[in-house]
């Protein structure tokens, strides 16, 4: 197997209140490898650190601790330079068509911006016009476009445009929080196929964020399953959506609702008790035992360390893994 | 920004008639010594306190009446625009500046800088401004600089506020991330991303302030902190006007209604721009 | 069974400066006691503002409601008072949105919020009303309701403000719940016991709902029957199962098809509807749907389909005739 | 809360300081009170003595650090004009500016609540138009100028109050109104847009749901909300209510602390300007925070920290 | 207070209430210096002289006096006059209110007695001051608060501050009380030497804006409005039941040049200028009339005042012709300060200089800073020209030409040796004949050699109702004792 492109060890991520307001740990030693030309899914609930992690990652807030590996150079202790750099080879997609788009830019500048920032043109030559209309092309939007401003455009058209800003520099890798997931269910398909049909061309490399399993199943070739800022459960997908081992996992395929009426009235399903608890104000031990089915007194004393879990390349952080859903539908 | 606001006037019959009264007051500004038909500094002490011309014993050539030295009241309204629109908007331009600058920085930055601003700010707003225009006025003299220059420095800390409070809103928007992911420095981010985007709130108080700066003229002139007395002012005149207001009237009247409608008007013009600014707050 | 609601041909319309927008174009439904309706269709097809007029809560103007009925509890609504329109709202006829931060005050007690709507169709005195808001709250499975109802909404997590609207929703015991995409900002383990929840206690009350959502796995899940929403207008009306086998409306196919399935093995390409939808501010003539539509003909783009029964129960609004498959 | 209160405390005397610092220097800069005490045809040893006497003479440092002292033991030092301590004279103003802010006040809330309520739920229509085209003509006109016409229509033709002085609550009708006219309109303003703003919010749609009408909604949901900004500005209007009457003390010979302020700059009294300006700079700080304070009362989800 | 209402009605028949500008700033009459404190303290306290409403100097708490030496001036003191205490006002208190007054601790600021180095009782009714040098306007001079007696054990006991709190004198009226910046009550005393006050009480009300004092007394809140501008005068109108009163003053203005320096150094430009000014239209126009031209700086009840020497002839012809001899016929431009209370007038000089060709730019300045930089010891802190007035209140030349003449005066920008050595003269002599032709002398070559422009002495103005029977007299001050209500 090739050499990961992006390597995680141990990272951490604290928010710190002021003045006193307790802390938040929202990313939670997590490592990973992300190897060149896969997708790397990342699933979890709203709140369990997605977001925060390609945050760090980017290195647009500071880890706490941790060392982040990218193309065999060690991120986060690095300079504005050097950073600068990596840059031209990470790049970002952000979940909101219409607040990630400056709204008093053109298209064409928020295309080219990049490109002037890292000084590949100037702004306003036609070289910069030229590339931008490639790249718009590229999305499938029209290189007239360039003159437009961002609320002319429906969702799903800013969204190319802000796949075209991220590929603009030609990154290895793009990191997507979750893409898709304010677009309308007929657009979200359009732009899961774009991105699929970009990777394919380019040999990108992706972080897919998303709390929707039923994209990850057309998406990523590896899915990790994040909970309480911590990476719960890691499998190729077809074996995670098979055969998950944790019972979080277990419970997210339960819940999600499945388009067919059929299959739903014979669906036996997993309603997890109570809330989730408080980011705030963590459990102790296996952050999920409080909603979950099958916890033990044990899993209050200790966090489950990831371990294989099955199949090899499958790890899961759990004491009970669980073989069979029956155990859990009560 | 354009089209909406084109769209806006459309259906807003009263900023209409606000701009239009604003184009008049700019105009007559700026071609005051062609329009006026006198000089705004001649006297004529035989020809004091002539009524306007429908009045009993007024003067021809002074349509508007004359004040208590003599001087053609018309042409000195008219001259008084220039002054007028010159303070409101110069010095609203200065705090504008200056306040934006301060607010951009701390609320992007935070941190030090940000309590260093905004302490300073506490400190502006709780020092009494007349005693910052007389100190500044009474050891620099009263020139129409000196006044700008403190309508202005009293000015700032609006902006500053609102422009932070906007700034801190915008940071942690979506596009200003994915500025910071491209590598985008402060300075750029600051210029490209936030500048713009608080451009609309900025004319909207821009507009309102450009008012209450005429007023704060006027409210100098009448504790004598105003400008040199050979520069005529609707504040200085209405200040004048005041102890003539039983017997000749007008004096007050004409200058106090041109700052009452400019005023008026540009404050109708903002109230538009903010609701053009604000799409939210308009489709309702 | 009768229907406890039915709308017939309703139009509303909205007349901004900008021009006039037609959200609710036409459309007609009706549901019966103890089952649910699910409205789906895209953002912006008008789903909120059918949901809206039912209980004539759009701000009028720029609202009009130019034409049709509501019929529930043997009155047409449209025809009420404002102030016997009041005494509909939230007593016969409640509701429940999408967003449970925003739609709740920040600045008042959850069960202050809950006691309000009690206090004023049922004449409760302040404490009674109290104790019957820690009742409701104990219904939607809050824990320790007696503490909570006097907590504020920002204390409350997103489940539990949703669980607190569904308390405040059900407290006088409607005939009739709207649910604008009750659990669309929640998380999928929330959205399933706030579903799971809804009917449980639809059994138990035995209130009719509409179920407005744009995903189409919830409406597998819980509706009886369907209606599709395209572009301010009906597109399709039938039982749960015949939409999703045999859908009569090619939008209503192709929706179906884009969608992403988690139950199924991945990697082939999905396939999406192209093209976005309509703007209702110049929409496009004809059948608003056959720019994007595969199956579209010439005269898809002169004529307006009219909602037309196509299989016994089945209507839908297409030139097509039979099954589509 | 204990530890926002200590910060903002902290915060307080810092501005406290800057704004003593600032003063002291800034005073200095307009001139001498010993040249205002003499007669123009007093000699020079004359001039010289009476400086002398008054420690004027000193050099700058050595009296900006005697001023900072005194202010530790709260001595706002001896005003030259007055031969009274500062402070004293100060207070001795106090009650009639207090008198005067507060009515003021009660003028402002009485006029821009309903004001602001009845165009923002009439939004777009006539009375909203009107409303707030008096509103803004009441922005857009001088203090004095408001006053006198006050004076002119209520004291000298129609004689319904008095035109000046005080002694009786009728004498504070007319200063109030116009001290409280530019509050006024200004928080009517205000108050009309955020009210705009949060009846466009979707609790409100609940409330109207629930069968509220919507005069109740607004009143029992609307309101509290739409305040918040507002007693922001309404904390800093009592702040310049209670120190910039300047002007309509000045015509209503309304004897408060903002014809105090006028005195001491035309004396150039420095250690009364000082004072005042201190005094002013307080009572400002002091009043945001209990604005600061106010919110956490008013909404439940700002936590103090 | 009273209002409009009718209650005012019966209390007019006991009590006047006068408007004042701005409140006095210490009841304590040695530690102030202000035209508003004297306002109301003459009323409450004597000075040893007095000048009557004719301006004659009479005497006061002093029957008469006369010059011992050239440096000893001797008073002899009226008897049986008593404080509102009780206390006698007697040669001691006399003497301690001198002694009290030069006292350097008490930071008085009255300057008049500079030159008096002692009080000395001779016997209980006869003190004797001694000066440094001879100051033969001892006894005008002492018709100012310089002249005022206090109650010396009055203070001792109560202290400084209680007695500037309920000051204790033996005038007119008694202190009643004081709201600070609103009003002051006094009410008659019956025991005054001089006889009881027609008036009853005496209530003066503290009001800066002269339009809101003439409502004020419109709507009959107040009798008797002072301080009144010539503007704010007119304001009245012809209203009935009311009338504005003019009274000849002695406040004389004048414009200061500087003759070190630039044009001003010929004498024949300053010359021209006085030719170019129109005083009488000055006058008529700007001061509604209400002013008295003065050829020279001395008013016309001046002791010392030549009424021979003709003020300056209107004349634009030979002003342009003067200009013309010294070169200077295209005329210059050049600042003119003044305080922002005279800035109609200043601005109508400037407009009449500019028919000669004379530019003056008028700068306006708060009247503090003006003043400021008059008393500053920079000559040129306002310019080569300012528009100033002086209050020559002892009503002898000498304090007109006192700070502006001789050339090491403070105020002064003119450097004749002759003027210094008239001014030497009569200020050193206490021979009235002598003294009265250095200033004959003294006014011809202020003429000749024009070191200022000549303007007028103003008259003072004051706004009554019909029930009002009042005259003030030259300096100003509000003396009420002679005030009675119809
Ligand atoms: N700037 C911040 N300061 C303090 N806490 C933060 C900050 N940003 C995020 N958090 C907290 O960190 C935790 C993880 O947040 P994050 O945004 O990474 O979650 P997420 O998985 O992306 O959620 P979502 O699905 O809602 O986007 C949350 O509890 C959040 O409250
Ligand atoms: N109050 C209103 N004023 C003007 N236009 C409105 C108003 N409410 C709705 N509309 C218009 O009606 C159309 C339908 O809106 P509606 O909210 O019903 O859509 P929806 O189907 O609920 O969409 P979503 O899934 O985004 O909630 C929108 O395009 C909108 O422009
Ligand atoms: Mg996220
Ligand atoms: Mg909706």
């Amino acid at each position: 197997m090739s050499e990961p492109l992006l390597s995680l060890r141990g990272v951490r991520k604290e928010y710190t209140g002021h003045f006193g307001r307790s802390k938040v740990v929202a990313v939670d030693d997590v490592s990973l490898d992300i190897r060149p030309g896969e997708t790397l899914g990342l699933v979890g609930e709203s709140g369990c650190g997605k977001t925060t992690l390609t945050r760090v990652i980017l290195r647009l807030v500071e880890a706490s601790a941790g060392e982040i590996w990218f193309d065999g150079r060690e991120l986060l202790g690095m300079g504005r330079r050097e950073l600068l750099s990596v840059r031209e080879n990470m790049q970002v997609v952000l979940q909101d068509p219409y607040a990630s788009l400056n709204p008093r830019m053109r298209v064409g500048e928020i295309v080219a911006e990049p490109l002037v920032t890292h000084g590949r043109v100037r702004r306003g030559r036609a070289e910069a016009r030229s590339r931008v209309a490639e790249l718009l092309e590229s999305v499938g939007l029209e290189p007239g476009s360039q003159d437009r401003y961002p609320h002319e455009f429906s969702g799903g058209q800013r969204q190319r445009v802000g796949i075209a800003r991220a590929l603009a520099l030609e990154p290895k890798l793009v990191i997507c929080d979750e893409p898709v997931s304010a677009l309308d269910v007929s657009i979200q398909a359009q732009i899961i196929n774009l991105m699929k049909r970009l990777q394919a061309e380019r040999g990108l490399t992706y972080l897919f964020v998303s709390h929707d399993l039923s994209i990850m199943r057309q998406i990523a070739d590896r899915v990790a399953v994040m909970n309480f800022g911590r990476i719960v459960e890691l499998a190729g997908t077809e074996e995670l959506f098979t055969a998950p081992r944790h019972p979080y996992t277990h419970s997210l395929l339960s819940a999600a609702p499945v388009a067919d009426p059929v299959v739903e009235r014979t669906r036996r399903r997993i309603v997890l008790r109570g809330d989730p608890p408080s980011p705030a104000d963590p459990p102790s031990g296996c952050s999920f035992r409080t909603r979950c089915p099958v916890a033990r007194d044990e899993c209050a004393q200790a966090r489950p360390p990831l371990e294989e879990a099955g199949s090899p390349g499958h790890v899961a952080a759990c004491f009970f893994p669980v073989r069979d859903a029956a155990e859990l539908v009560s | 920004m354009g089209t909406a606001i084109l769209r806006a006037l459309r259906r807003n019959h009263a900023a209409k008639v606000a701009i239009g009264i604003i184009a008049l007051v700019v105009v007559v500004g700026l071609f005051a010594p062609l329009l006026a038909p006198h000089d705004p500094n001649l006297q004529n002490l035989s020809l004091k306190l002539r009524p306007p011309f429908w009045l009993d014993g007024s003067e021809p050539g002074y349509p508007l009446g004359t004040d208590k030295l003599g001087r053609d009241v018309l042409s000195r309204v008219m001259y008084g625009t220039r002054v007028s629109l010159l303070v409101g908007l110069a010095a609203t331009l200065l705090s504008g500046v200056v306040g934006s600058a301060v607010g951009v920085v701390s609320g992007y930055y935070r941190g030090w800088r940000e309590q260093v601003f905004m302490r300073l700010a506490d400190v502006q707003l709780a020092f009494p401004s007349i005693l910052l225009a007389l100190a500044i006025i009474a050891v620099l003299g009263p020139s129409l600089f000196f006044l700008i220059l403190v309508l202005g420095l009293t000015g700032w800390v609006s902006y500053a506020r609102v422009v932070r409070a906007e700034v801190l809103s915008l940071r942690t928007r979506e596009f200003v991330t994915a500025a910071r992911a491209i590598g985008d420095t402060g300075p750029q981010i600051m210029r490209r991303h936030l500048l713009p985007n608080i451009v609309a709130p900025l004319a909207t108080i821009g507009t309102l302030q450009v008012a209450s700066m005429i007023v704060a003229e006027a409210s100098l002139s009448y504790l004598g902190l105003g400008v040199p007395p050979s520069i005529p002012t609707w504040g200085s005149m209405l200040a004048d006007g005041q102890l003539y207001l039983r017997g000749a009237w007008w004096i007050a009247v004409f200058s106090g209604a041109a700052i009452m409608m400019t005023t008026l008007a540009i404050n109708v013009t903002g109230d538009m721009l903010r609701d053009v600014a604000d799409p939210k707050a308009y489709n309702r | 069974m009768s229907a406890v609601l039915e709308i017939n041909d309703l139009h509303a319309e909205f007349r901004l400066d900008a021009g006039t927008v037609k959200p609710v174009n036409g459309v007609s439904l009706s549901v019966e006691e103890g089952q649910t309706l699910a409205v789906v269709g895209e953002s912006g097809s008008g789903k909120t503002a059918t949901a809206l007029s039912i209980l004539r809560l759009h701000p009028t103007p720029p609202c009009v409601y130019t034409g049709g009925e509501i019929v529930a509890g043997g009155r047409d609504l449209l025809k009420l008072s404002e102030r016997e329109m009041r005494g509909i709202r939230g007593n016969e006829i409640a509701m429940v949105f999408q967003d449970p931060m925003t739609s709740l005050n920040p600045l008042k007690t959850i069960g202050a919020q809950i006691a309000e709507s009690l206090r004023l169709h049922q004449g409760l005195s302040r404490s009674e009303a109290r104790s019957k808001a820690v009742d409701a709250l104990r219904e939607v499975g809050i824990p320790t309701p007696e503490r909570r109802a006097g907590e504020y909404p920002h204390q409350f997590s997103g489940g539990m403000r949703q669980r607190a609207m569904i308390a405040m929703a059900l407290a006088c015991r409607p005939k009739i719940l709207i649910a604008d995409e009750p659990t669309t900002a929640l998380d999928v383990t929330v959205q399933a016991q706030i579903m799971e929840l809804l009917a449980g206690l639809q059994e138990r009350f035995g209130m009719a709902i509409v179920l407005i959502t744009h995903d189409l796995g919830v409406v597998a899940r819980s509706a009886d029957q369907v209606l599709v929403m395209y572009g301010g207008r009906p597109v399709e009306l039938a039982p749960v199962d015949d939409v999703f086998a045999d859908p009569r409306m090619p939008y209503t196919r192709a929706l179906l098809r884009s969608m992403p399935r988690g139950d199924v093995p991945g990697g082939a390409p999905l396939d999406p509807i192209p093209g976005a939808p309509p703007s209702l501010f110049a929409p496009p003539r004809g059948c608003a749907f056959h720019p994007r539509c595969a199956l579209a003909r010439p005269e898809c783009a002169e004529l307006v389909p009219e909602l037309t029964e196509k299989a016994p129960g089945h209507k839908a609004a297409c030139v097509l005739e039979g099954s589509l498959r | 809360m204990t530890g926002f209160i200590a910060r903002r405390v902290g915060h307080t005397v810092l501005v406290l300081f800057c704004v003593a610092t600032v003063s002291f220097f800034i005073v200095r800069l307009a001139g001498d009170p010993v040249q205002q005490m003499l007669p123009p045809e007093a000699t020079a040893e004359q001039e010289a003595t009476l400086r002398a006497s008054l420690g004027f003479d000193r050099p700058l440092l050595d009296q900006y650090v005697s001023y900072m002292t005194g202010l530790l033991r709260l001595d706002f030092g001896q005003s030259v004009f007055f031969h009274r301590p500062a402070f004293e004279v100060i207070a001795e103003r106090l009650p009639m500016t207090v008198d005067l802010a507060v009515a003021a006040m009660v003028f402002t809330l009485a006029v821009a609540i309903p004001a602001g309520i009845v165009s923002a739920v009439r939004r777009g229509t006539a009375t909203d138009t009107s409303v707030m085209a008096s509103v803004l003509v009441g922005q857009s006109t001088p203090a004095f100028w408001v006053g006198i016409l006050l004076i002119l229509v209520f004291a000298v033709n129609l004689r319904w109050l008095p035109a000046s002085g005080t002694g009786s609550p009728a004498h504070l009708v007319l200063p109030a109104i116009t001290l409280g006219l530019y509050s006024a309109a200004m928080i009517a303003r205000l108050l009309r847009s955020s009210l705009i703003d949060v009846l466009g919010e979707d609790y409100i749609r609940t409330a109207r749901a629930k069968g509220l009408s919507g005069f109740k909604a607004v009143t029992s949901h609307g309101l509290r909300n739409a305040s918040l900004p507002v007693v922001t500005v309404v904390g800093l209007e009592v702040g310049s209510l209670l120190g910039g009457a300047i002007l309509t003390e000045q015509v209503f010979s309304w004897p408060g602390i903002g014809r105090l302020t006028v005195e001491a700059i035309t004396y150039r009294d420095y250690p009364l300007m000082q004072a005042t300006v201190l005094f002013l700079a307080a009572v400002f700080v002091v009043v945001n925070l209990i604005v600061d304070l106010s919110y956490a009362v008013l909404d439940p989800r700002v936590r103090l920290t | 207070a009273s209002t409009s209402s009718p209650a005012s009605g019966e209390k007019a028949a006991a009590a006047l209430r006068v408007s004042l500008a701005s409140d006095a700033t210490t009841l304590d009459p040695q530690k102030q210096g202000d035209l508003s404190s004297m306002n109301v303290l003459i009323n409450v306290f004597d000075t040893i002289t007095v000048r009557d409403t004719d301006d004659k100097l009479v005497g006061g708490l002093a029957e008469r006096w006369e010059s011992v030496d050239p440096r000893t001036w001797r008073f002899h003191l009226r008897q049986g006059v008593t404080f509102h205490n009780g206390e006698p006002c007697d040669a001691a208190a006399v003497a301690y209110s001198i002694e009290r007054l030069i006292d350097p601790a008490t930071r008085s600021p009255i300057v008049e007695l500079r030159l008096v180095t002692k009080a000395k009782v001779v016997d209980d009714r006869t003190v004797d001051l001694i000066t440094k040098e001879p100051d033969p306007i001892l006894p005008a001079k002492l018709s100012l608060f310089g002249g005022v007696v206090v109650p010396p054990k009055y203070i001792k006991e109560k202290g400084e501050q209680a007695f500037a709190e309920h000051p204790v004198g033996t005038g007119p009226f008694t202190f009643e009380s004081w709201q600070r910046d609103s009003q002051i009550t006094l009410k008659a005393n019956p025991g005054y030497w001089n006889g009881k006050p027609a008036v009853e009480q005496l209530t003066f009300r503290v009001m800066p804006d002269p339009s809101s004092s003439l409502a004020a007394l419109q709507s009959g809140e107040v009798d008797v409005v002072t301080g009144l501008t010539p503007d704010a005068a007119d304001q009245l109108g012809d209203a009935p039941g009311f009338k504005v009163v003019t009274a000849p003053g002695v406040r004389t203005f004048f414009v200061s040049l500087d003759t070190t320096e630039g044009p001003l150094k010929d004498k024949r430009v300053r010359q021209a200028l006085n030719h170019a000014l129109d005083v009488p239209t000055l006058i008529k126009s700007v001061l509604n009339g209400a002013a008295e031209r003065t050829p020279t700086l001395i008013p016309r009840q001046a002791f010392g005042f030549d009424p021979a020497i003709q003020p300056f002839a209107h004349d634009l012809a030979k002003a342009k012709s003067l200009l013309a001899e010294a070169g200077q016929s295209g005329g210059f431009s050049l600042k003119m300060s003044a305080s922002t209370a005279d800035k109609d007038i200043a601005q109508a000089i400037s407009g009449q200089l500019a028919a000669v060709g004379v530019k003056a730019e008028v700068s306006l300045l708060d009247p503090a800073t003006f003043k400021g930089r008059l008393v500053s010891d920079n000559k040129k802190a306002l310019g080569a020209m300012y528009y100033v007035g002086n209050s020559g209140w002892t009503m002898d030349a000498s304090s007109n030409l006192q700070s502006f003449v001789r050339h090491d005066r403070r105020q002064s920008r003119w450097d004749n040796s002759r003027a210094d050595e008239l001014i030497d003269k009569e200020e050193q002599s206490v021979d009235p004949e002598t003294r009265r032709k250095a200033f004959t002398e003294l006014q011809n070559l202020l003429i000749d050699e024009a070191p200022f422009l000549y303007l007028y002495q103003v008259s003072i103005l004051y706004a009554v109702s019909d029930k009002v029977r009042w005259k003030t007299n030259a300096n100003g001050t509000l003396a009420m004792a002679s005030a009675k209500l119809a």
